[in-house]
């Protein structure tokens, strides 16, 4: 059974490499139809280890160097609930972003499958292992995947320019992540996770303050939290939509797994002293991230701009829960998490058809042009909905697990933050459904030139104006879509996330396995009865607010234009100075996270003190 | 920590700016060659002669020569 | 933002990552006191348990050897993306090298150089081959012998052989190389994986420590990497190369 | 005196970045991230070396002698390989770039604004 856990990087990882050096012998076909299977038998390796591991976690020592006198010579793989659940999440969506790419581009080669699957594999060692080098290593193989998928289109200017911001920033993420795993082993001489956190001791200190500040700097960037966010909008806004699927639903969540995992292996012990310090500065990193991603979000008119500023808001969102520091909060923040990707996932490849049917993404350039397709606007509004939240679709149930921890921390303000960035992010999406599919809203004169003018080239990947929506586009996301609406109703899905959080949050078990090899078997948390009524207030707030929102820009020509004046006077000239800031400049990116990390080294030294 | 240690340290770091301050890259690629010679130089001195050779096949060598293939396909297209 | 602006916004943040940095590096062991009980470890028993003694080749090809594995990977993805980047587009398949100057000759043809060049082909792919062979044993490896493999095919160029190149990496017979080195390292995970108890097990036989022929799968795995990492390479340059290649087979039909 | 190591290790990180940051072509912009890669490099042998060592290779010397940490220097050549690939991609990339849009300085790209 262990045995499945090599298996999950190793199955990408050699398939990927096959196909590239045979991909002249093999037909087009052949390419597709291998790296489907590879990337479902992948999956099906996560969920029978997520089965497995739900019972007691697996350690699976690479080249049988099990510790010796306590100290790990080899490399190990831990594989828990949580880590295999976010493993096996991933490989479902490879293999849907594999299905939906069947018609998508005129692939080269064997190029983008093998790319896909390196990517996978990349994912897969990153959620199992136990030891924090091997897990930049993953990081790096996951990451130089998505460099190259998202500069795929290159006869146009922006997905360049995104994946050379991606690259820049995510590369100095990554050297500033080795700066912490720098500082630790010089501390403690051990790269692997429990024996770090072994040796760490209880006491907080400035090398352990500034390891923590480094590494969690290298995830947040992955993650894209303010203010290290600015590349996520530029790359996924650019890449090819398949690709952003996948983007889209893992990347960020990939970045805080790494945070929660080397806070509850490696720092919990020297900094639960100063934890309600801590837990103040990634709140307020959450919120900003979450508010300026919101915003951001409703001032875009190119949707696959706006659903990457939403990736950046609900980011912040699950940091949120993560910020709680409880198992309570980070259960939420995975359940959220978990239908959120699925609802995003639906939404690109709806977006996608919008592609491939007319030929742009602009809401503006494609106002009343979508009003022939019936199922994917019923689609892509109840997508809408979704990720505003409507009860009692996954979304819903995660965001209000995270808000009912976080009013039991006295936390009252989370509510309000979480109605208002649901809103703000699903009245987007529902205003340019009803300006798409509806034709509704003022036409904007020049729309074309608007959309040329920002440098939006409308070139499709695919040729424009198809006449039918493959079904492999459009099924793939209505399952996803369906699965989001699921989610909350799969027995026993949200007492195990419990008890996976209350595994992945205890330190001394996971000492006990990884160095001694000793078990414990997780108990199984009590049936959880789901968020309470109440909760249904912000749920359909937030649903409401969202209709309400996408309703005042709609119809907002209709407003007194002294009303006008004002709204643009005071709310507008606020989104303008924000959306400046995102100038799409490599400098100014890169002073912005110099910046970030010297905040949040400040704030963590005067935590300390 | 020895002189020659210290030394080697030194101009490591005066070499690393020099390759910031210089603004033009067919100039850089001169200089990524010497920093990545004195970044072998300085492992060499931490006994890591593994590394010492890695850097000198890839600063020395290969990203110099990459750097100027890439310069050179960048300047046959702007003519 | 303006340029003032940004630097602004670099020197407070540059000053403060400076601050906290120094304040962490501070709490490090003294410069040369270092006692960390993996490294230290590992010289102790390394030698006896690998019968490398290389402790450094014992540590990336075996102890940590699966973090080699994922590295391969990455420099394979780069070779593939990169490819994926410079892929020649529709236009430019019915116009090549649409964008190289006429002017740019190749490099020298003048006799001398081009001696010298097909002279160094030979000592280069020996060197190259003795890196890597013996990585277990002394500094070096495959990493560092597979990058000086990958520069016979590039001698070769500077020498004008444009047509020795060719037949030497034939595109494919190259991309097939870099496949089977890249897969071959999980290869020998895999087969480690079901002759004996573990992925990355190394279950050949050890032999004597100083032995060419000793280390078990340490031996093997640097042939994995030099091979993928030389094809890598070479693919990596004739990637960056290719339309100059181009013009200079035109030049000369 | 022995700080140095360090010191010059989070000075080669500051002056890459600032490199970056003031840029004005992504060629530069890529050589200067690889100095900023270079600090990891240093940091790392610096903090496994250990005074009056020998290298890690038991050839000629027996077992036992003191040799400086081991393991750092796997990192880094790990760490190394990383990082001329990387480069290697964003090279393509801003081959790419110029190509399609007749510059490298970031000042006039502008694909990507708000």
């Amino acid at each position: 059974m262990e045995d499945l856990a090599a298996l999950g990087v190793a199955i990408p990882l050699v398939t990927a490499a096959l196909l590239s050096g045979a991909a002249v012998f093999l037909p087009r076909r052949a390419i597709e139809i291998v790296s489907i299977a590879a990337a479902a038998v992948t999956s099906a390796c996560c969920l029978l280890l997520l089965m497995d591991a739900s019972e007691s976690p697996l350690v699976y020592w690479f080249g049988g160097w099990v510790p010796r006198d306590g100290v790990a010579v080899g490399i190990a793989f831990v594989v828990d609930p949580m880590g295999a659940a976010l493993a096996a999440f991933s490989g479902v969506l490879v293999t849907a972003a594999l299905l939906y790419s069947w018609r998508f581009f005129d692939a080269v080669g064997a190029l983008y499958h093998s790319l896909m699957l390196v990517f996978l594999s990349g994912i897969v060692g990153l959620c199992f292992s136990g030891d924090l080098f091997n897990m930049f290593v993953f990081l790096g193989v996951l990451s130089v995947a998505a460099f190259a998928l998202t500069g795929y289109k290159i006869e146009e200017a922006g997905p360049l320019q995104g994946a050379m911001n991606f690259a820049l920033t995510n590369s100095i993420g990554a050297f500033l992540l080795l700066w912490g795993i720098a500082l630790l082993y010089g501390r403690t001489g051990a790269l692997n996770l429990a024996q770090m956190g072994e040796s760490l001791g209880t006491r907080p200190d400035a090398l352990v303050m500034a390891a923590f500040a480094l590494v969690v700097a290298g995830f947040f960037i992955k993650a894209a939290i303010v203010p290290f966010h600015f590349w996520l909008a530029d790359a996924f806004a650019t890449a090819p939509l398949p690709v952003c699927i996948l983007l889209g639903g893992v990347v960020s969540e990939l970045g805080l797994y790494g945070v929660a995992r080397v806070y509850w292996t490696v720092f919990e012990g020297p900094l639960s002293s100063v934890a309600s310090e801590l837990r103040t500065i990634l709140l307020v990193a959450a919120a900003t991230t979450a508010v300026v991603g919101a915003v951001m979000s409703f001032a875009q008119h190119h949707l696959q701009r706006m659903l990457a500023f939403s990736v950046i808001a609900h980011a912040g969102l699950f940091l949120v829960g993560l910020a709680t520091l409880t198992p309570a909060g980070l259960s939420g923040a995975a359940v959220y998490m978990l239908a959120d990707g699925l609802v995003k996932a639906s939404l690109f490849m709806c977006v996608g058809i919008l592609q491939h049917r007319l030929g742009g993404v602009d809401e503006y350039h494609l106002r009343g042009r979508g009003r022939r397709f019936v199922a994917t606007a019923a689609l892509f509004v109840v997508g809408a909905l979704a990720l505003a939240g409507l009860p009692p679709f996954g979304t819903y149930v995660g965001k209000a697990l995270i808000e009912e921890e976080a009013k039991l921390l006295g936390l009252a303000w989370v509510t309000p933050l979480f109605v208002l960035v649901s809103a703000l992010t699903g009245g987007a999406l529902l205003r340019a459904a009803g300006r798409v599919f509806m034709g509704w809203g003022p036409p904007i004169e020049h729309a074309d030139e608007v959309s040329q003018a920002e440098g939006e080239e409308q070139e499709a990947e695919t040729v424009a104006g198809r006449e039918r929506t493959p079904a492999v586009m459009f099924v793939p996301a209505l399952l996803l879509g369906a699965a989001a609406f699921a989610l909350p109703f799969v027995p026993g899905l949200l007492a195990g996330s419990e008890a996976a959080a209350e595994a992945f949050t205890d330190r001394t078990a996971y000492v006990e396995e990884v160095l001694a090899g000793e078990f414990r078997r997780i108990p199984a948390a009590p049936a959880h009865a789901g968020p309470k009524s109440e909760e249904l207030v912000p749920g359909f707030l937030s649903v409401a607010g969202a209709l309400g929102l996408a309703a005042f820009t709609l119809g907002s020509n209709r407003l007194p234009s002294r009303w006008r004046r004002a709204i643009w006077n005071s709310a507008g000239r606020i989104v303008v100075g924000l959306r400046n800031l995102h100038s799409g400049h490599p400098g100014d990116y890169i002073a912005w996270l110099t910046f970030g990390v010297a905040l949040l080294g400040g704030a963590f030294g005067v935590a300390l003190r | 920590m020895t002189i020659l240690q210290a030394i080697v340290l030194l101009l490591v770091a005066a070499a690393g700016t020099g390759v910031v301050v210089t603004r033009d890259p067919l100039n850089q690629a001169v200089g990524v060659s010497f920093f990545g010679l004195l970044l072998a130089i300085l492992f060499l001195v931490f006994q890591a002669p593994d590394v010492s050779l890695s850097a000198i096949v890839v600063g020395a060598l290969a990203l110099p020569l990459m750097l100027l293939l890439a310069l050179a396909k960048i300047r046959g297209g702007a003519e | 933002m303006s340029s003032s602006v940004r630097s602004t916004v670099f020197f407070i943040g540059a000053a403060g990552l400076a601050v906290f940095l120094l304040w962490g590096l501070a709490g490090l062991p003294d410069f040369g006191n270092f006692r960390g009980d993996y490294g230290l470890l590992l010289n102790r028993v390394g030698v006896e348990q690998t019968s490398a003694t290389n402790i450094v080749a014992a540590v990336t090809f075996d102890y940590r050897g699966f973090d080699t594995m994922a590295e391969e990977f990455i420099l394979f993805a780069a070779v593939l993306g990169t490819a994926l980047l410079l892929r020649a587009q529709r236009e430019e398949e019915e116009e090549p090298a649409e964008d190289m100057a006429q002017d740019r000759r190749p490099p020298h043809d003048s006799d001398a150089v081009r001696e010298l060049c097909l002279g160094l082909v030979a000592p280069a792919v020996l060197f190259g081959l003795y890196v890597v062979a013996h990585g277990h044993l002394s500094p070096g490896g495959g990493f560092q012998g597979g990058v000086v493999l990958a520069t016979a095919p590039l001698l070769m160029y500077l020498a004008g052989e444009y047509a020795g190149l060719r037949t030497l990496s034939p595109r494919t017979v190259v991309e097939l190389a870099e496949g089977t080195g890249a897969a071959g390292y999980v290869g020998v995970g895999l087969v480690g994986l079901a002759a004996s108890v573990s992925f990355m097990k190394n279950f050949l036989p050890l032999g004597r420590p100083g032995d060419l022929l000793s280390s078990g799968t340490i031996l093997v795995l640097n042939f994995a990497v030099g091979f993928a990492v030389a094809a890598g390479f070479v693919l990596l340059l004739t990637e960056f190369l290719e339309q100059t290649l181009e013009v200079r087979r035109r030049s000369r039909a | 005196m022995n700080f140095l190591p360090y010191a010059v290790a989070a000075y080669l990180l500051v002056i890459g970045l600032y490199g970056i940051v003031t840029s004005r072509n992504l060629i530069h912009m890529v050589v200067c991230l690889s100095v900023v890669q270079s600090s990891t490099y240093v940091v790392l042998l610096s903090i496994g070396f250990r005074s009056n060592a020998t290298a890690p290779i038991f050839v000629d010397i027996p077992v036992g002698t003191r040799a400086v940490d081991p393991i750092v220097q796997a990192l880094t050549s790990t760490d190394v390989v990383i990082g001329v690939t990387v480069s290697a991609l964003l090279l393509a990339l801003a081959v790419q770039v110029h190509k399609r849009s007749r510059t490298l300085d970031p000042n006039s790209l502008s694909s990507l604004k708000g």
